[in-house]
């Protein structure tokens, strides 16, 4: 596990920071971490971030007047501004911490067709129309369920093709006059893809409506502007760019973000409470009812951080040169069927297959018990992608800045060893 | 392979070779039961005589290993016992499943099940391991009712 | 600093165990953290239990059928066991991870008046009323206001007497068969106040109506029987009982929680997801919508575990103890006026006062920069009772198991200084 | 007292000797503002002479030290200056303030209000230090318009 890659990353340097992957599992199995998609490792500067928040600098935020207090809170609102410049975002009022990247989708979802907010463009009812595409996850499918159930509006969907690209045939028909948002993944985490943003920007402009990108599988991997980037709202979520778990980001256009009503009531999003009535503090402070996730946003800056001084460009280029490795490595297997885009054209580092005859369930946990190969398998939360292709599960390997060419060779070679225990 | 594995040599022993497998007459009762979140499926016929002996179980379907296995095991155990001996087994196999790994199984209760006592400690399985025997008591409750 | 108090509690030792304690603050001050009913602070053993787990068993929970998946699992719903006995929940299924109380206060307020529910428990629309008090935190009072907003129902309050006690003149008639929930603290984080909670279920059933029980400020601080409690649902915060921030509970009766509609939507609550409709996991996973706070769920856990090993009985002799010293040394400074039960009777930890002509920021603020004593000032989220004693702010000292008595003394230098400073 | 204290002697001074403080006449605009989150409030009124000189801030209120002092405060820094140069001191006491903590105070524009510099760090009391700056904004606005 020696590899350095030629992209100006030092792999073998990174893997230090990370404690964990160093660990050996029971039966003297190295480590080999391929779940990243799922949630990322920690490296040490996040983690000791947090320890040492909490060993000396812990109080609530916003409220306090006295020393702890007043470290927490910057500490705390430093991170806002660590995350606003991770991501481009063009005011850092605009972030809102938030405990995942579910909460995030929630949160807009629940900002429509709501009676405590007046904003035309959140009306929601019968004859208006919520556009998701098949290859969403289920926090960007449930959400907008649920939202229809509540108002009546009609649910509509992007169709995926059999390379697993968002099939833009029928977009003009799809985003209409109706259409209220349209809620996309920037990246899917089955298929790797990444989905044209300017393309279904400029539709959803014409149409008068409002998008949101889950942006949960792209902002730990790819440098990020969402100023160029144009949608409405992005949401992404802590724990899979090496940060805490506990914490998540809506980031919403500041014009937005005010016409919105709160969700969350509660402490620290108000203005002034009366019996009768609330008024409300400012973003982002409307949204983050209660005693925010204080030690995890602290955390999650520590990981922008982190990223930043490795450099997003260097890890987005290692990334590639993996997918490139594995994409050729997998191939070369036979039976095995990748799920999704095949060549490297606006694709991440996630690669989902099949093995004919071979349940994915079996496959992960084979590769676990032989060779400490951690992959995930299963309908990964997007089991609408998966009954498009007609089967239940497939099985996912997804890689991250600490991830290695001989760690995808263990995986070649477990895969080879699950098809000789089930033939 | 590793001690704590959950494929036990039985395991894959009874995924390989099924015992049991394939519907037959004559039954009581059938049932269909679907793992709706990993889409395995099973197919089960019970047949029941005299003093609540079990004559037949018989079932087909699809999915993991450890989903067949555990229905080639169960069509072994309940074989020839009677209906509320095997019932006795579903609930201690069960109550093994759901322990997430921290109860003791009952080796003379479960026999050869306990081999699974390493699926225990992954939720996302269990349910594959209770498929075949969920829908095995929910065919028996059928065929005496 | 070395009081050991006469009721089996080593103060001294319980200290060492929390590293912030032996901090110096800018100026050579030592801190005297007085604030606890803010935010507590953090032992050892709960911020090694995260480190822990980040550095060497993380993975995402429930979905993950490899070995860092089974090991972050198990400590999750490890953690779901310990809650579950911390609070003597009749059943660890009733357990439901939030992100704080008010994450837990808002799960069951969207409850009600929800198209997505059908119990007719949770209907809600003109005539019916919730009744709160005036003494609520806001957290427990904006989302029945934004509830009463969405569905035109009625908000009702009981009155809070001139010693702080919970008004029980007009119970008959405040809770009535029109009243669909009653939502009340446990104990006040403002007055101190412990509230009946008998003599209110007796009423909430007599009405048919639901209650729920803010314990934000008891679970940290008292030996917790929610089955003896009787209620229908407690919310309550990690960050206040030793724990982390970014993790919250709500109980709820098992019953009522299969009966309720789904609040957040997302991957982990669901059973199965179509694009047409979707099918729910049984609580509390159909409640922990996303990624849940993994590490944070684990770090209460430890907390709890703390708690029990120092014995919750204990912990809140000391406090009576406590309190007792702070009543009695407050009521000799001139001019100070204690808001709520000057005696020991029903009553916790937590004591607001103001003093005569000096604002309440600049008490804290003095007490800080001079003595290095953290109190809170202000209404301290609870800006209704406030108004009901007319009085825009109040100081709040707040006590905890590493408190001492003459962290107290300190106080009351620091209130005499403060008193000279203003002369 | 320590060094990085938001109680400056000079806050202090002007708390407990308010400068300019009582509503006098004639003014050009009165303006009222409250502090819901903690109650504090103030009466502001301005009154504007030839070339824009500020001749009389006069007001009345009451809160907590810090607000009350930078009441007092802004009444000696905008007595007899030109509204256009008042206004740059708003500006950048409100950058000052808002900057929680990061912010190096530029002293030639702020003068004595640089004492402030201390509270920028405690969100809950920035609003008590600019509720008088912004009420005379305020006034001052109303009063040229
Ligand atoms: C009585 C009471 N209820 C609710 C809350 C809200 O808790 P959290 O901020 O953790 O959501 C608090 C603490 O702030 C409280 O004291
Ligand atoms: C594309 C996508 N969206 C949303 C999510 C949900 O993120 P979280 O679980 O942090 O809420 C995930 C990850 O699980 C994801 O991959």
């Amino acid at each position: 596990m020696t590899t350095v890659t030629g992209v100006g990353l030092d792999v073998e340097r990174i893997r230090k920071d990370f404690p964990i992957l160093s660990r050996e599992l029971p039966g003297d199995r190295p480590l080999i971490y391929l779940d990243s998609g799922n949630s990322a490792q920690k490296p040490l500067q996040v983690i000791e971030t947090m320890r040492e928040h909490m060993a000396a600098h812990y109080g609530n935020v916003g409220r306090a007047m006295h020393v702890l207090g007043a470290e927490s809170t910057e500490a705390y609102e430093a991170a806002r501004d660590k995350i606003a410049a991770f991501v481009g975002a063009p005011s850092r009022d605009e972030i809102v911490f938030t405990k995942n990247a579910s909460e995030a989708l929630n949160l807009v979802a629940y900002a429509f067709g709501n009676p405590a907010g007046d904003d035309p463009r959140f009306r929601m009812g019968p004859g208006d129309e919520i556009v998701l595409s098949e290859m969403e996850h289920h926090s960007n499918i449930v959400p907008w369920q649920l939202l229809a159930r509540r108002t009546g509006a009609t649910l509509r969907w992007f169709p995926v093709t059999d390379e697993g690209r968002l099939d833009l045939s029928g977009i003009d028909d799809l985003i209409n006059e109706r259409t209220k948002i349209v809620s996309i993944a920037h990246q899917s985490n089955v298929l790797g893809t990444v989905n044209p943003v300017a393309t279904v920007l400029a539709r959803v402009r014409q149409a008068g409506a409002l998008l949101l990108l889950d942006a949960s599988q792209s902002v730990p991997h790819r440098p990020a502007d969402f100023a160029a980037l144009g949608a409405d709202f992005v949401a992404f979520t802590g724990h899979k760019m090496v940060g805490p778990s506990g914490i998540g980001v809506l980031w919403g256009r500041g014009e937005l973000l005010a016409a919105m009503p709160p969700f969350l009531g509660g402490g620290e999003m108000i203005e002034a409470v009366w019996m009768d009535h609330s008024t409300y503090a400012p973003a982002p402070h409307k949204f983050e009812a209660g005693t925010p996730p204080i030690v995890e946003a602290i955390g999650l800056g520590a990981a922008a951080d982190y990223l930043t001084s490795v450099g997003m460009e260097a890890v987005a280029a290692h990334e590639r040169e993996l997918t490139a490795y594995a994409l050729r490595a997998l191939g070369e297997i036979p039976s095995l069927r990748v799920i999704g885009p095949t060549d490297l054209e606006a694709r991440g580092g996630t690669v989902s297959f099949t093995l004919a005859g071979i349940h994915p369930h079996d496959v992960g946990q084979i590769l676990d018990d032989a060779f400490g190969v951690a992959v995930r398998v299963g309908h990964h939360c997007a089991r609408p992608l998966h009954l498009r292709f007609g089967i239940p599960a497939t099985t996912r390997a997804s890689f991250y800045l600490y991830n290695t060419t001989s760690e995808i060779d263990a995986l070649v070679r477990g895969l080879h060893h699950v098809q000789k225990v089930f033939a | 392979m590793i001690a704590e594995s959950m494929y036990q040599e039985l395991i894959l022993e009874h995924y390989k070779h099924p015992q049991g497998r394939g519907l037959r007459e004559p039954y009581d009762a059938e049932v269909h039961h679907v793992n709706p979140t990993c889409g395995d499926e099973i197919t089960m016929r019970v047949r029941v005589g005299d003093g609540g002996k079990i004559e037949d179980v018989s079932y087909d379907g699809q999915g993991c290993s450890i989903s067949q296995a555990a229905a080639s095991m169960l069509y072994e155990l309940a074989s020839g016992s009677t209906a509320g001996e095997t019932l006795a087994v579903v609930d201690e196999f069960t109550r093994l499943m759901q322990g997430r790994g921290k109860v003791e199984p009952d080796e003379d209760v479960l026999g050869d099940a306990v081999a699974f006592a390493g699926v225990a400690k992954f939720p996302a399985r269990v349910k594959c391991a209770l498929l075949a025997w969920m829908a095995y008591k929910d065919a028996l409750v059928r065929s005496t009712t």
